[in-house]
C-alpha cells in the first residue's frame, strides 16, 4: 500500500516537473547579463582609493606600451578588493583606465568565475568539493559550515559576514580536506577546525592559515617516510661485474 | 543600352527539308497552293461567318507575314507547322473556334500611340 | 527530322510527282545515294556531270551530297519558337552575373550568366491577394556559360537584351590571424 | 353546344370576364401570352398570385401571375421560396395553409435577382491594401 | 638524435644573422620587393600563392570551397567555429584553413576521410545546442547551419542527453527596433562582434561567460544602434540575428528578387530587392567591390516600408473650394497642359533628389522647349567660378573604393558617417587596416574612429591652402591625402569661396602626387542624383526662383527646397510630381503621381559619377505612371512633343546630353582640374566667419531625411530607440 502510494507520487511528481519544465537546467549559478540592483548599478560612484590609486598607476606601468589592456585582470583584482566584490561601475572604472570599450571589461569580468559580480559577505568560503578533498570527508565539512552558519550553497548571511560556496579543486589535494576564506587556504581540516576557524572569524580575529594538523605544509604527518637515508654515492646499484 | 550584336560567321548546319532558298521558296509556294485549293472546302465544311475571299486574303497576309525570312530552316520549320495545321483543318481535327482564331474577331486592339498607351497604362 | 530527310531523299521523281498532287509540298531535289557513295571502298570515277562545274556550284553540289547546307548569319527563330509577337519586340532582356546571396557564405548559382526578363503585368489577386501575372515569361530563368552565349541566345529569339557587366573583383589579400594580436595596430579593435 | 364549339366559346367568355373585361384580357395576353383560367389559391406579399386548374395536365396546371407592378419585367426568381416550392410540386400545401412550414425572425426576406440592376453584386477586393494613399490636408 | 639536433641548431645559430638580416631589413624599410610565390596542392591541384595566404584562401583559388561559420573574408580572423577543419598531408591533426598560412608544399585535402569526419564531430557539437527551430526560424532556407549539416553533417543523432541536461538555453537580447535576436540559436562564431567592432566601430557586442554559459549579447541592456547595424543580420550564418521588421513575412524561395539601386543616399549601393505580390519585403546588399562591397546602410536596407505609406496612386487637381480631389489622368494633364500652355516661358522646374535622369533629362527638355531655361535642383551649389560647368568641381572624383588606401583624409563640413555611411566604412578601414589619419573641419562629430578635429572655423580652410596652418607639414608628407568637402559646406552663402579654396588647397597637393590616378579633391553629396542632374544641366540656384516670380513651378519629386506658398508670386501654380505625398505635394496645385525607385528601370549616377540603373521590381500602385513618362504625355498635350517614346529612345536621347549617364556601371572620370581652379581662383570672395555646420550630426539625423524615410514606420521606430538610448545610463 505504502509503496504504491510511493510509486504513484514518484509518478505525480515526474508528470508535474515534465509539465513545468522538460529538462534540468545545469546552468552555472551567475547572470551573464546585468541587470540594474540597488547594489549594482551605474549610478553607484565607484573611485579608486588614493593608494589603491598608486597600485593602479604601479600596475600599469607593469605592461609595455601597446598592451596595456592586459593591465585589465589586475585592476579588477584591484576593484574587487576594495569594495569586496566586482560592480558595473568599477567595470567601467576599468574600461575607462585603460581606454577600451566597456564591453571588453564586461567580457572579461564575465569570463572568470572569481571576480564576482553581486554582493557577497565579508568572507568567502569556497569548500572545495572534487574527489580527494571529498574522499577526505569534505562533505563533513560543508554540512559543518552549513549547520553552523545556518546557509546553503550559494547563500550569505543576514550580518554579510559568510558567503559559502563549493569549488572544484584548488590544488591542495595532499592537505585535504580544506577550504579557501578570502586569499588564505584552511587545510587539513576537521569538523572541530572548522567551527574554530568560523568561531574566530566571527569574532574578528584572523585564523592561522595552513594545515590544521600540525604539518608544516606538504609534509609526511608525523616523520618522512622516504629518503630518510644519505643519498648513495655514484655506481649505486650497478651490477658489480661492470 | 548596349547596342545589339551582328554577329556573323557561315557555319555548317544540318537542313530540315530543303538545302537551299530556292527549294525552300518552292516548299512555301506548294504549301500556299495547298490551303489555297482547300479554302472553299474549309468555308463550306466549317461553317465560318467568312467568305473564301476573305479567307484568302487571311492567308496571304499569313505568308506576306514572313516573307522577308531568308533562313532556309526558319522557313522549314514555318512549313512544317504550315503543313500540320493544314493537315489538322482538312481531317476536320480542328472546330471552328480554332478557325476563327485565324482572324481573332474578339481580340481588342491594344493602344499604339504613347498617348494612348500612358492613359491605360500598358507598356 | 533525320526521317523526313531521308525519305525525301529516296523518293524519286515519280512518287513526288504524286505527292505534290496531294497536300504535300515536298518537292524534287537532286541526289545520290549518299551511302552508297560513303561505301565504296574504290576511288570513285569521275563524274562528268561534276567536272564541269565552277567551284562555287561544287561547293553547293558538295553540301546537297552531304545533307548540310551553309547558314552565313545566325539564325532568327523568333517566329517558330511561339512566343508572342509583342513579347518579342517589347521586352528587354538583362543578361547579367548573379552576385553572391548576402545572406550566405556559400558562392553556389554564381559565377555564370543569367538573362531575365524586366517585370511587368503583375498584380495582386483581388480575391486571395495572391500574385497574379500576365507575363508568360517572367519565369523564365536560364543560364549560360558564358556572355555571349546568352547574347547568341537573345539574338536568336530576336530580344533586345542588354548586358549588365560583371562587377569588379576584388584581389584577395592574404588574411593573417596574427593582426589580431599586432601590438601597434589599429587592428587589434577586436577581442576576438 | 359543344358540337359547334359553343362551350368553349362560353368558357372563352368567362375566362375574360374572371380576367376583368376585355381589356384587361387584352393586356394580360400581351403581358403573359395567355389566358387561362384557375381557382385563385393565394398571393404571396409581393402581389403574386398563385392559380392552379386541374384540368390541364399536371405540370401545367399550377402558375403564377406576376404582380401588376411587375409589368413585363417579370422573372422567376421574383417567386418566393415557400411558393417556389407549390408551385413545383415539392408540396401540394400552399404556404399559407401549411402549419408545419419554419417561421423565425432571422429568416431572410426574398429578394429577386438583381443581375443587371444597379443593385447586382460586384466582386470587390477583399485583401487588405498595401499601399496607403496619401491624403491631402 | 640528441647529437643531430644540436647540431642543427648550431648550425642554425651559425647561419641564422645572415639569414636574419634580410628580413630584418625587408620589415624595417618596407621597400622589399614582391615575395616569390609559394606552391601548394588543394586536393592534387597545384596552385601558387602569396605567403601568408590562408589554406582556406588558397582553397578559393582553384574553386574548392571550404565550408565555414567564423570566417567572413571581410571581417578579421577568428578561427574559432573550427568548421574549416581540413587535412594537411602528413600532419597528425586537422588544420583550421581560416587561420592556417599555407607552407611551401603543402598538400591539402579538402574531401578526405579525415577531413570529413572533423567536418562532422564539429556540425555535431554546434547542434548538440542548437535548436530544431528551423521551421519557426526566419534564416530558414538561406541559413548556413541548415546548409552545411545537409552537406557535412551526420545524418542522424547521437544527442540523447535531453533529459539530463538539456539544450543550452539563452535570453533573448533587445538590441534595438532592427534586429531580432533568438540567441539560443547561436552558435558563437562572434561574425557579429568583429563587425560592430571593426567595421562599425561600436563596440557594444560582445560574449560574456565562458564555457557552455557563453553568450553573445551586450551584456548591460543597451541597443546596437549604429548606421550599419542591418548588416549583422547577413552575417549572422544562423537564425539567432534576424530583421525585425521582416520576421515571419516570407521565405527566401517565395520572393522574386530583383537587383538595384540604392537612392537612398548619394552613395548608389547596389542592393536586392525581395518582393512577393507586388509588395517589397526586404532589401538585400549586392555586392560590389567598386561601391558597397557587400554592407548596406540601415536606412536604405530598412526604409522600404515607407514605400507602402503616404504614397501618391491618383492625380489630384485642385478645385473651386481649394482642395486637392482625385482626377483621372486625362484631367489631370489638360489642366496641368492649359497652365503651361498659358504660362507662355515663365516656368521654374525644380528637381529633388530622388528624380531619375529619364525624367530629369525630360523635364529639362520640356521646360526648354516651353522657352524657359529655369531647371534647377534643391540643394543649393556655388555658381560662381566654374560653378557646375566643371564635372571635377561636384564629383567624389576618386571614387568610394580607393578611398581606404588613403593616408590622410580631410573632411571638411561633411558627416560621411550619416550622409554616405558606406563611404565612411571605407575611411574605417583604411583607419584600421592602414593607419589612415583624420582630420576634420566642422562641427565636432562622432565618426567611431578618432580624428584630428581642427575647428570649425572656416578660415582654417584659407590658412591651410597658404601654408599657415600647422596640418600642412603632415598634408604635405602625405603619400595619397584625400580632402572630403561636404555638400553642406557649398550651400552656404561663401560656397564658392570655400570650394575654390579647397581647389587650390588641392591642387597643390596633387601636383606633388606621383599617382596621377588620385584624386586630392573630393566633394560628397548628400541626395542620390543630384550628379545626374548637374551633368544634365540643371543650376543649383534655388534662391533665384523666388525673384524670377514664375507663373509655373514645377517641383519634380521636390520636397526638401523649403519652398512655401508664401514665397511666390499670387497665383502661382504648383505642379507637383512625385511618388510620395510630403512638402511638395501638399503645396501643390495639380499632382501627378510618380513611382519610386523600386518600380522603375531608371538611370542615378552617384557621388563618385557613377551612371547605375534600376530595374522593376513591382507594379506601380494605383494610376502613378514612371516619370519620364508623364513629362511625355504632358509635352503632347501642351504641344511641345518631346521625341521619345521609349526606354531605349529616352536613353538615346540621354545619350546624346551626357554619354557617360548611359554607361552602366562605370564611373566617368572628371578632369579639368586646372581650369575649375583657374575658374575659380577668379571669384576671389571672402569667406564667411560663421563656424562650419553639418545638417546631420547625430545618430538621430541619419535615419529620416527625404520622402521614402520619413514616410517609413520602421525609421520613425530607430529615431524613437536613438531618443530612448539617449535617455539611458549605458
Amino acid at each position: 500500500m505504502l509503496s504504491n502510494i510511493k510509486t504513484v507520487g514518484r509518478l505525480w511528481h515526474k508528470v508535474l516537473s515534465r509539465s513545468l519544465q522538460t529538462s534540468s537546467v545545469l546552468q552555472h549559478d551567475s547572470l551573464f547579463v546585468h541587470r540594474d540592483t540597488p547594489e549594482d548599478n551605474p549610478d553607484v560612484s565607484f573611485e579608486f582609493t588614493p593608494e589603491n590609486e598608486k597600485r593602479a598607476e604601479a600596475i600599469l606601468a607593469i605592461y609595455p606600451e601597446g598592451h596595456k589592456r592586459a593591465a585589465m585582470i589586475p585592476l579588477l583584482d584591484l576593484a574587487q578588493r576594495q569594495h569586496g566584490w566586482l560592480p558595473i561601475s568599477a567595470m567601467h572604472k576599468v574600461a575607462d583606465i585603460l581606454e577600451l570599450p566597456r564591453m571588453r571589461v564586461y567580457e572579461v569580468a564575465t569570463f572568470y568565475t572569481m571576480f564576482i559580480r553581486r554582493p557577497i559577505g565579508k568572507y568567502h568560503l569556497q569548500v572545495c568539493t572534487t574527489t580527494p578533498c571529498w574522499l577526505r570527508g569534505s562533505d563533513d565539512i560543508l554540512n559543518t559550515i552549513k549547520n553552523k552558519l545556518g546557509i546553503e550553497v550559494g547563500g550569505t548571511t543576514p550580518d554579510c559576514m559568510f558567503s559559502l560556496s563549493e569549488v572544484e579543486c584548488l590544488g591542495a589535494c595532499v592537505n585535504a580536506p580544506m577550504i579557501q576564506i578570502n586569499d588564505d587556504y584552511y587545510e587539513d581540516l576537521t569538523c572541530q577546525d572548522t567551527e574554530e576557524i568560523l568561531n574566530e572569524l566571527k569574532c574578528g580575529n584572523k585564523p592561522r592559515a595552513g594545515p590544521r594538523n600540525g604539518r608544516f605544509a606538504a609534509e609526511p604527518l608525523g616523520e618522512p617516510t622516504s629518503l630518510k637515508s644519505e643519498p648513495p654515492g655514484p655506481g649505486f646499484g650497478i651490477r658489480s661485474d661492470l | 543600352m548596349a547596342s545589339q550584336a551582328v554577329r556573323g560567321g557561315a557555319r555548317q548546319v544540318k537542313p530540315l527539308l530543303s538545302l537551299d532558298n530556292e527549294e525552300a521558296r518552292k516548299r512555301a509556294l506548294n504549301l500556299y497552293k495547298a490551303w489555297y485549293r482547300q479554302l472553299p472546302y474549309i468555308v463550306r465544311q466549317y461553317d465560318i461567318p467568312k467568305s473564301v475571299e476573305q479567307c484568302r486574303q487571311r492567308l496571304r497576309e499569313e505568308f506576306k507575314k514572313h516573307e522577308c525570312l531568308t533562313d532556309v530552316r526558319v522557313i522549314d520549320m514555318l512549313i512544317i507547322k504550315g503543313q500540320m495545321e493544314l493537315k489538322e483543318t482538312v481531317h476536320v481535327w480542328k472546330q471552328k473556334g480554332h478557325i476563327m482564331s485565324y482572324f481573332k474577331p474578339t481580340a481588342e486592339p491594344k493602344p499604339t500611340d504613347f498617348l494612348s498607351k500612358f492613359l491605360q497604362g500598358v507598356n | 527530322m533525320a526521317s523526313v530527310i531521308l525519305r525525301s531523299r529516296v523518293l524519286t521523281p515519280k512518287y513526288l510527282k504524286q505527292c505534290c498532287a496531294g497536300i504535300s509540298t515536298s518537292v524534287s531535289r537532286y541526289s545520290d545515294d549518299v551511302e552508297v557513295a560513303v561505301k565504296q571502298r574504290e576511288a570513285p570515277l569521275i563524274r562528268k556531270e561534276l567536272a564541269l562545274l565552277n567551284s562555287a556550284e561544287l561547293e553547293q553540289k558538295r553540301q546537297h551530297e552531304e545533307g548540310t547546307i551553309t547558314v552565313d548569319r545566325p539564325s532568327n527563330v523568333s517566329v517558330i519558337t511561339g512566343v508572342p509577337e509583342e513579347h518579342i519586340k517589347s521586352r528587354r532582356v538583362r543578361i547579367f552575373m548573379p552576385a553572391k546571396n548576402a545572406m550566405q557564405s556559400g558562392t553556389d548559382n554564381t559565377g555564370q550568366w543569367e538573362m531575365e526578363f524586366e517585370t511587368r503585368e503583375r498584380w495582386e489577386n483581388p480575391l486571395m491577394g495572391w500574385s497574379s501575372t500576365g507575363d508568360p515569361l517572367s519565369n523564365m530563368q536560364l543560364q549560360f556559360s558564358t556572355k555571349e552565349d546568352a547574347i547568341a541566345f537573345c539574338e536568336k529569339n530576336s530580344w533586345p537584351w542588354f548586358v549588365q557587366e560583371e562587377p569588379p573583383k576584388k584581389e584577395a589579400k592574404p588574411k593573417s590571424y596574427g593582426v589580431n594580436f599586432s601590438w601597434n595596430k589599429r587592428t587589434r579593435v577586436s577581442t576576438k | 353546344m359543344s358540337y359547334f364549339g359553343l362551350n368553349k366559346l362560353g368558357t372563352l367568355l368567362n375566362i375574360i370576364k374572371e380576367s376583368g373585361g376585355i381589356r384587361a384580357s387584352l393586356y394580360k395576353l400581351y403581358r403573359m401570352d395567355e389566358l387561362k383560367l384557375g381557382t385563385l389559391i393565394g398571393t404571396d406579399k409581393y402581389g403574386n398570385k398563385y392559380y392552379e386548374n386541374p384540368r390541364f395536365f399536371y405540370g401545367r396546371n399550377r402558375w403564377v401571375e406576376y404582380a401588376p407592378q411587375y409589368r413585363l419585367e417579370y422573372d422567376g426568381s421574383q417567386v418566393p421560396a415557400e411558393w417556389f416550392g407549390w408551385l413545383h410540386y415539392k408540396t401540394d400545401l400552399p404556404p399559407d395553409k401549411d402549419p408545419g412550414r419554419p417561421k423565425y425572425k432571422w429568416m431572410a426576406d426574398h429578394t429577386e435577382n438583381l443581375s443587371g440592376t444597379t443593385g447586382q453584386y460586384v466582386p470587390y477586393s477583399t485583401t487588405v491594401p498595401k499601399i496607403e494613399a496619401w491624403k491631402p490636408k | 638524435m640528441l647529437r643531430i639536433t644540436a647540431q642543427k641548431s648550431l648550425a642554425g645559430a651559425k647561419v641564422s644573422p645572415k639569414h636574419l638580416f634580410p628580413i630584418f631589413s625587408r620589415s624595417s624599410t618596407d621597400v622589399a620587393k614582391k615575395p616569390e610565390k609559394i606552391e601548394v596542392f588543394i586536393d592534387d591541384k597545384p596552385v601558387l600563392v602569396e605567403p601568408g595566404t590562408t589554406v582556406l584562401q588558397a582553397a578559393a583559388l582553384v574553386g574548392v570551397e571550404i565550408p565555414r561559420f567564423c570566417y567572413h573574408e571581410r571581417l578579421a580572423v577568428a578561427g574559432n567555429c573550427r568548421m574549416c577543419l581540413v587535412e594537411v598531408e602528413k600532419s597528425p591533426k586537422p588544420v583550421a584553413a581560416c587561420a592556417m598560412p599555407v607552407m611551401k608544399g603543402w598538400r591539402i585535402k579538402t574531401d578526405s576521410e579525415m577531413t570529413r569526419k572533423a567536418r562532422e564531430g564539429v556540425m555535431e557539437f554546434l547542434l548538440v545546442n542548437h535548436p530544431l527551430d528551423c521551421p519557426i526560424c526566419d534564416q530558414g532556407g538561406e541559413c548556413d547551419l541548415q546548409d552545411q549539416s545537409m552537406a557535412f553533417g551526420s545524418d542522424r543523432s547521437r544527442f540523447t542527453d535531453i533529459d539530463f541536461s538539456g539544450k543550452r538555453a539563452v535570453e533573448d537580447k533587445d538590441i534595438g527596433p532592427l534586429i531580432k535576436t533568438i540567441m539560443t540559436r547561436c552558435i558563437h562564431c562572434t561574425r557579429c562582434i568583429r563587425f560592430a567592432s571593426e567595421v562599425a566601430g561600436i563596440d557594444d557586442l560582445g560574449t560574456t561567460g565562458r564555457g557552455s554559459d557563453m553568450q553573445v549579447g551586450t551584456y548591460v541592456e543597451k541597443f546596437f544602434l549604429s548606421e550599419l547595424s542591418g548588416n549583422v543580420i547577413d552575417l549572422c550564418p544562423v537564425g539567432a540575428l534576424t530583421s525585425k521588421p521582416y520576421s515571419f513575412t516570407a521565405r527566401p524561395w517565395e520572393t522574386r528578387k530583383t537587383d538595384s539601386i540604392d537612392v537612398l543616399d548619394a552613395v548608389g549601393s547596389n542592393i536586392v530587392v525581395c518582393t512577393r505580390t507586388g509588395d517589397v519585403l526586404r532589401i538585400l546588399p549586392r555586392i560590389n567591390e567598386d561601391i558597397n562591397e557587400e554592407w548596406l546602410s540601415d536606412k536604405s536596407r530598412f526604409a522600404y516600408d515607407g514605400l507602402k505609406r503616404q504614397r501618391l496612386v491618383t492625380p489630384m487637381l485642385r478645385d473651386a473650394c481649394g482642395e486637392l480631389k482625385p482626377v483621372d489622368w486625362e484631367a489631370a494633364l489638360l489642366g496641368v497642359g492649359k497652365v503651361l500652355k498659358a504660362a507662355g516661358g515663365n516656368i521654374t522646374a525644380v528637381a529633388g533628389g530622388l528624380a531619375d535622369a529619364e525624367a530629369l533629362v525630360a523635364l529639362k527638355d520640356l521646360v526648354n522647349k516651353l522657352g524657359s531655361e529655369a531647371v534647377c535642383i534643391e540643394n543649393s551649389f556655388p555658381l560662381d567660378g566654374s560653378g557646375t560647368d566643371l564635372r571635377s568641381s561636384y564629383l567624389l572624383n576618386n571614387k568610394i573604393a580607393p578611398a581606404e588606401e588613403a593616408d590622410l583624409v580631410l573632411l571638411i563640413g561633411t558627416n560621411p558617417r550619416l550622409e554616405a555611411p558606406l563611404l565612411n566604412s571605407r575611411i574605417r578601414k583604411g583607419y584600421v587596416h592602414n593607419e589612415t589619419e583624420i582630420a576634420v573641419i566642422g562641427p565636432k562629430i562622432d565618426l567611431r574612429y578618432d580624428y584630428i578635429h581642427l575647428g570649425e572655423d572656416p578660415s582654417i580652410i584659407r590658412q591651410i591652402e597658404n601654408g599657415q596652418h600647422a596640418f600642412v607639414k603632415k598634408l604635405k608628407s602625405a603619400k595619397k591625402p584625400l580632402v572630403i568637402l561636404g555638400s553642406d559646406t557649398l550651400s552656404r552663402s561663401d560656397g564658392a569661396a570655400i570650394l575654390s579654396s579647397v581647389q587650390s588647397l588641392s591642387r597643390g597637393l596633387q601636383d606633388e602626387m606621383c599617382d596621377p590616378e588620385w584624386k586630392v579633391l573630393n566633394i560628397l553629396h548628400k541626395v542620390a542624383n543630384q550628379v545626374a542632374a548637374l551633368d544634365i544641366g540643371y543650376t543649383p540656384d534655388l534662391s533665384k526662383i523666388c525673384e524670377s516670380s514664375p507663373k509655373v513651378l514645377y517641383l519634380l519629386g521636390a520636397d526638401d527646397c523649403g519652398i512655401t506658398r508664401a514665397d511666390l508670386p499670387d497665383g502661382c501654380f504648383i505642379v507637383y510630381q512625385g511618388h510620395h505625398g510630403d512638402q511638395g505635394a501638399s503645396i501643390a496645385d495639380a499632382v501627378l503621381p510618380g513611382i519610386a525607385y523600386t518600380e522603375k528601370q531608371a538611370t542615378y549616377v552617384n557621388t563618385e559619377g557613377r551612371a547605375q540603373q534600376t530595374l522593376v521590381a513591382v507594379t506601380p500602385p494605383g494610376l502613378a505612371r514612371e516619370d519620364w513618362k508623364i513629362i511625355r504625355a504632358l509635352s503632347e498635350i501642351v504641344g511641345a512633343k518631346l521625341p521619345y517614346d521609349s526606354l531605349e529612345e529616352i536613353r538615346y536621347r540621354l545619350e546624346e546630353v551626357a554619354p557617360h549617364l548611359t554607361r552602366y556601371g562605370c564611373a566617368e572620370a572628371a578632369n579639368y582640374f586646372c581650369e575649375a581652379l583657374e575658374l575659380g581662383k577668379k571669384t576671389n570672395a571672402p569667406i564667411d566667419t560663421s563656424p562650419l555646420d553639418v545638417k546631420q550630426k547625430t545618430l538621430e539625423d541619419f535615419y529620416m531625411t527625404d520622402v521614402i524615410s520619413r514616410a517609413s514606420p520602421t525609421m520613425a521606430k530607430c529615431v524613437a530607440a536613438v531618443q530612448k538610448q539617449n535617455l539611458s545610463k549605458y
